[in-house]
């Protein structure tokens, strides 16, 4: 599948903006992406959602990603 | 800190004369208050003067009002007679904070506190209000304009207690009137004050007294202003005057509540404004 | 507590004893002393309003009045606001129009708002904003208080003419 | 991922009218009991020194005169709060904030705290406490914080997401960029190409009930904190961790809160009042001073942003950037990242681009307030769009119809829309009366529209049914405008009971699992879908004691309209068991009925609102008066209209009130100058009308009741939607917020001298 990342979680050495991997959840993603990307780990560190179709999951990792499925890495949001 | 509720003015006046350590006078506390819970006084002694006899009373005379020094602005607001002789200084005493300051504040106290921007003073002033001021051993009276010399500086010897402030009986065809410049409609500090106090015959201003206030380290007198207004009718052109008069006469210096450009200009646009509503005040028609 | 004053006083028509510093604010000796911690600290210098109460019926700041200046006087606070289980109008219709938030400054406007109506029952909205500015509230933007306080002083006025 | 949209469409019983609050009689009658409200046996007065400069190494803190002082039972430092947060900047971060550690970083910055028998003698012992300082050169301002020249506050700061990655320390913690297409391309193809630099003030958030807290720890490791806080549990978690407590064992209790708009979502003064008590071993209450809290407690930031939009005739925006620059205080932060992601969210520009620079200045760290760098990011790019629409010389509204965001458009931020509210707010206001009224003289009307994310979160929820059939509802996100209401409402509607006979409250962090913080407009979305899970929870227990009590198989009992119907063949004829009834008999049919549900809350949805405003400018004075206000909101679904209301009103009255006169003023000497309601000029009573509000349900998929979040956003169009109506009303364009009475006539005497 096709993960795009928002400008400010783009790796050092990482991918620019999009690459593929192959992952069936948020958690599978997310070991996919720091095995490819150690400098991922600090980003995650800081706190990284998840869009899915547009839908934000912010903290549930085992959520299942649906193949085709748009998936976007964005920064974790706080609020007031 | 020593609390002391004396039974008369002069027995005030000797417990701070008498005092070595730091000593306040407590009338409404609205000020005082505020100083204690910032740190900025410790006192040694409090002499708390609301229980003194007559002292929260408004007395109607002849010559016209005595207002002890403890009534608050709440009182003043409700008293008939000053509402109807000096609506300007009752505007001026009821714009000095909320309702709940107004339960407590009083004309003497704004006028101890000698802040540059208390709102009663340059109403007070302009109306030729005198502070009745009780010292241990004697009795004098000082117009109001000669009571404050400085940001938190008095004329007030040490022991010496104002007891009362007293206001004439109005000249017929008098109208005076209190304008001030805050960013909200309350509970701020005035930017800018302009207090005008006028007398007319046959239409024309006779005589007049320009006050401003929050423009210069104290409350002050503009000659000039009033002498724009002096035989007018309040034309356009006088008005211009008057403004003109008052932004020159302003030293006002940039804070938090406001620049020296912004204050000066704006006095000229308030005396425009208080001058009117002096005006049609004492009966004149524009 | 250094220099304590014993101060006899009447709290919503109670008679009530306290010691305080003779430095101790009203506000301070009435909910740390007294116990009514109703009166809220918003500010302690006045500009709040959190702490109204009314002192021989002046509405006043607790925060500016020295604990011992209670001395002899009547003090009425937001506990002395409902009767023999009935709450006030001004504190159903708050609870009705959810004239509240946070509440944290309810019971100065409550206070407030009972002092305009003893004064003036029938309050254009203009004087009641203008009676209620000396409490801030960052809630509500007042909106639902001042439509609690027309529709409290309506109810009042019913209550009267009966 | 989605809920059954039957819930979604259905007719409601309880859910969408308007009931009283269950904490209503208490917040009235004045015993309802804050953070300052709780007293302990023994209990000790904690006051905290401050640094009196903007910047200063502490060369050394004597506190042997306070520690002898008759009275006084413990002195802290940062000596006695050591540090536990082995590696995690952000922790280490927090504590160094809570007590200064060697520097002090910023005017009000804690250096040292004494917990003594009574006030007096805590004051006397901060006096007491000998601190000496070496003055360091400071910035306060964040476009002078991002020079070369500037002092560096934080040697080990190496700006983020800059490539190649800078070799030398600067106050400039991190840079970010979003957006999509060739903005180049975007301007080439534009008409019209507007470009303005912005500037908002800092801005506190206010709430009336300063922090508050009653500490109580003993030898054992065991402790309690009684709180005014967004979010108990993690107070807990941070305090057990900075502090070095089991978590299990630091038992916190929200207290009823007295505001907090995200300035309570994070710690300040309560470790310290955990290490006095720990050393005392005597319960301490701390409660800040208004001084305290305006020096040294969470505001947001200040900023400086540069917008450039281009449009071609027919109103199409072919292209807009915008690069903002905001501080987040003494510490670094994300701020102008959200304002990133925030800046266009409202609309759909095929070439957009954000980038955020986040600064570092010697101010209070910055904490969340509403919708955290949304608003001053809408007040630089709404202003442009109205500038924009001018020149072009269309309707601001339909221009912004033209361009708006709608379900599939891609966020600037990378996602796609789901289905989303902007396009039917706009719509709403343009046919709302209010667009239609006459206006008076020195009069002008402005529209504006903002954004705010949702989040959701971890969420636990308890329902326990008494045998009397009544209900308690345990909730763990803090209740901070009415949610209480809203949550027993739920689960009167799904039980079919009554709702007086549900009763919420918040329980302490012993009784329940994790909640995050109410934040992100998160405390009915995410309880509230926990809330429905525990009551059906509850439902299907209900059913196999009903089925129990009937001896019929489970599977053939139904629960509708509050009570159990048996169907089915050979049954179909039994009396329906209310909820009452099968309550009275659980202790003989298996014991106490409960429902419980733990979820992570994902999927929020967004906020969008469109505000109009009527401003009133006097043009000798500058001084401007709102004499009309409507706020347009989409709510997903209205639990209590009431308290949407409320959010909604109260929002844009702080947004007001940043525009016209909230602002933080620092002097030359690095020193906030208002720390104090006098010159921190919130709106009171008499400077508003009434606040119309118009909530619109556009339903979220992802919600059972389609729920949106509708805490927040009401903050972000306000301070453009007045600089459009002063625009409107005097011709200036307002680029410096808050558009104070000094700031509007400087201006209107500009244009006038300019010709």
């Amino acid at each position: 599948m096709r993960v795009r990342l928002s400008g400010s979680l783009q790796p050092t050495g990482g991918p620019g903006s999009a690459f593929e991997v192959h992952a069936e959840t948020i958690a599978q993603l997310m070991t996919a992406l720091v095995d490819r990307y150690p400098d991922f780990q600090q980003m995650l560190d800081r706190g990284v959602a998840v869009s899915i179709d547009g839908q934000i999951f912010r903290d549930d990792w085992t959520q299942l990603i649906p193949t085709e499925a748009e998936v976007f890495l964005i920064p974790r949001i706080e609020g007031g | 800190m020593r609390y002391a509720t004396p039974a008369s003015a002069k027995e005030a006046a000797g417990l701070l004369s008498k005092e070595k350590g730091a000593a306040f006078l407590l009338a409404g506390g609205t000020d005082l208050l505020v100083k204690l819970k910032m740190g900025m006084v410790e006192p040694d002694l409090v002499v708390d003067i609301k229980r003194i006899p007559k002292i929260n009373e408004i007395q109607t005379s002849a010559k016209g009002f005595t207002i002890g020094a403890a009534v608050s602005g709440a009182t003043i607001g409700q008293h008939k007679g000053l509402n109807a002789a000096w609506p300007g200084v009752v505007e001026a005493a009821n714009l000095i904070g909320s309702d709940q300051i107004q339960g407590r504040a009083t004309l003497a106290g704004n006028l101890c506190n000698a802040s540059p921007a208390a709102d009663s003073v340059p109403a007070m002033i302009a109306a030729g209000a005198k502070a009745v001021i009780v010292g241990p051993t004697k009795k004098r009276t000082l117009p109001v304009e000669k009571v404050v010399l400085g940001p938190g500086q008095t004329a007030l010897a040490k022991g010496e207690v104002i007891e009362a402030i007293t206001l004439p009986k109005p000249e017929p065809r008098t109208g005076d009137a209190y304008l001030r410049f805050i960013p909200r409609t309350e509970m701020d500090i005035a930017v800018v004050g302009v207090a005008i106090s006028l007398k007319l015959e046959r239409g024309v201003v006779k005589k007049a007294r320009v006050v401003l206030g929050a423009v210069a380290p104290t409350a002050i007198i503009v000659p000039a202003a009033a002498k724009a207004l002096v035989g007018s009718k309040l034309d356009d052109a006088a008005l211009e005057k008057l403004a003109a008069a008052c932004s020159a006469a302003c030293n006002p210096i940039d804070d938090k509540r406001g620049t020296i450009e912004y204050r000066t200009r704006v006095a000229g646009v308030l005396a425009k404004r208080a001058a009117k509503i002096a005006f049609q005040r004492a009966g004149g028609a524009l | 507590m250094s220099n304590a004053t014993l101060v006899s006083t009447t709290v919503n028509g109670d008679p009530v004893q306290f010691a305080c510093p003779t430095d101790e604010s009203l506000m301070t000796a009435l909910r740390d002393r007294v116990g009514l911690t109703g009166v809220k600290e918003g500010c302690g210098t006045g500009d709040c309003g959190a702490c109204s109460i009314t002192l021989d019926g002046d509405l006043v700041c607790s925060c500016l009045v020295l604990g011992v200046e209670a001395e002899g006087r009547e003090v009425a606070t937001v506990e002395g606001l409902s009767a023999d289980g009935e709450l006030h109008p001004l504190q159903q219709k708050f609870i009705d129009h959810a004239a509240l938030q946070c509440g944290i400054c309810t019971p100065g406007f409550l206070v407030a708002a009972k002092a305009l109506l003893d004064r003036n029952p029938n309050p254009s909205e203009t004087e009641i904003r203008y009676a209620l500015a000396g409490n801030l509230c960052r809630c509500t933007g007042y909106d639902k208080i001042v439509h609690a306080v027309q529709a409290a002083a309506k109810d009042m006025r019913k209550k009267k003419r009966r | 991922m989605g809920h059954d949209q039957k819930y979604v469409d259905k007719k409601y019983e309880v859910v969408g009218t308007r009931f009283n609050r269950p904490d209503g009689i208490d917040k009235v009658t004045g015993k309802a009991r804050y953070g300052a409200d709780a007293s302990a046996p023994g209990q000790l007065v904690g006051r905290v020194l401050r640094s009196p400069h903007a910047h200063a190494q502490i060369l050394k803190i004597n506190t042997k005169k306070a520690e002898q002082l008759p009275g006084v039972k413990a002195v802290v430092t940062f000596e006695d709060m050591p540090d536990l947060t082995s590696g995690d900047q952000g922790l280490a971060d927090i504590l160094e904030n809570c007590m200064a550690r060697g520097r002090a970083l910023y005017d009000g910055h804690a250096v040292a705290a004494v917990a003594a028998v009574d006030e007096q003698t805590a004051a006397k012992a901060l006096k007491l406490i000998d601190v000496k300082y070496k003055k360091l050169p400071h910035v306060t301002d964040v476009d002078e914080a991002m020079l070369e020249s500037a002092p560096v506050i934080h040697q080990r700061i190496i700006t983020r997401g800059v490539e190649p990655a800078p070799t030398k320390p600067s106050n400039i913690s991190a840079r970010t960029q979003m957006g999509y297409g060739d903005v180049d391309a975007g301007f080439a193809e534009a008409d019209v190409i507007v470009e303005k630099t912005y500037k908002t003030e800092q801005t506190h958030q206010g709430y009336i009930e300063p922090h508050a807290c009653l500490a109580s720890v003993n030898p054992d490791g065991t402790a309690e904190l009684w709180v005014t806080t967004q979010g108990h549990f993690v107070f807990r978690n941070v305090c057990a961790s900075l502090l070095g407590f089991d978590i299990a064992k630091l038992k916190v209790t929200s207290s009823e809160i007295g505001g907090g708009f995200g300035g309570k979502t994070h710690v300040w003064a309560e470790p310290v009042a955990l290490a006095l008590s720990r050393k005392a071993n005597r319960p301490v209450k701390l409660v800040m001073g208004r001084d305290e809290v305006f020096r040294a407690t969470g505001p947001t930031s200040s900023t400086s942003i540069d917008v450039k939009m281009g449009a071609k005739k027919d109103g199409t925006i072919t292209a807009a950037v915008a690069e903002m620059r905001y501080q987040g205080g003494a510490f670094p932060g994300n701020w102008a990242m959200l304002a990133c992601m925030t800046a266009f969210a409202c609309y759909d520009i095929k070439n957009n681009k954000s980038i955020g620079w986040d600064v570092i200045v010697n101010r209070p760290k910055v904490a969340a307030y509403r919708a955290p760098s949304a608003p001053m990011a809408a007040f630089a790019v709404e202003s442009t769009i109205d500038v924009l629409a001018k020149e072009i010389g269309v309707s601001p509204i339909d221009m912004r119809l033209k361009n708006v965001a709608r379900e599939g458009t891609v966020a600037p931020y990378g996602p796609t829309y789901g289905p989303i509210g902007i396009e039917h707010t706009l719509q709403a206001v343009k046919d709302h009366p209010h667009m239609r009224a006459k206006l008076k003289k020195n009069q002008g009307r402005g529209v504006a529209c903002g954004f705010w994310f949702n989040i959701g979160g971890q969420t636990c929820t308890d329902l326990n049914i008494g045998v009397d059939g009544t209900v308690n509802l345990a909730l763990g996100t803090v209740d901070v405008g009415g949610s209480r209401s809203s949550m027993a409402m739920i689960a009167a509607e799904e039980l079919g009971i009554p709702y007086e006979q549900v009763r919420a409250n918040i329980a302490d962090t012993t009784s329940l699992g994790h909640n995050d913080m109410t934040e992100g407009s998160r405390g009915t979305f995410s309880s509230g879908m926990a809330t429905v899970f525990a009551a059906r929870d509850a439902i299907n227990v209900l059913k196999q004691r009903a089925a129990k009590m009937w001896g019929v198989p489970e599977e053939d009992v139904i629960w509708e309209n509050g009570q159990a119907v048996a169907t089915g063949e050979g049954h179909g004829n039994l009396p329906p068991l209310s909820l009452k009834e099968i309550a009275a008999k659980s202790g003989r049919t298996g014991g106490p009925i409960a429902g419980h549900n733990e979820v992570t809350a994902d999927g929020a949805g967004m906020g969008f609102a469109s505000h109009i405003c009527d401003v009133e400018v006097d043009p000798e004075t500058g001084r401007s008066t709102i004499v009309r206000y409507t706020v347009v909101q989409d709510a997903g679904k209205a639990i209590n209209p009431d308290y949407v209301e409320g959010q909604f009103q109260g929002g844009a009255t702080q947004g007001i009130g940043w525009a016209l006169n909230e602002e933080y003023i620092y002097g030359k000497d690095g020193c906030l100058q208002n720390p104090g309601f006098l010159d921190y000029r919130i709106p009171v009573c008499s400077d508003l009308p009434f606040i119309d509000t118009k909530i619109l349900e556009v339903p979220n998929p992802l919600h059972p009741y389609g729920v949106r979040g509708v805490g927040e956003t009401s903050i972000v169009p306000p301070l453009a939607a007045v600089g459009n109506a002063i625009a409107n009303a005097t011709g200036v364009r307002m680029t410096h917020a808050p558009m104070s009475p000094p700031r509007v006539l400087a201006a209107i005497d500009d244009l006038e001298n300019a010709g």
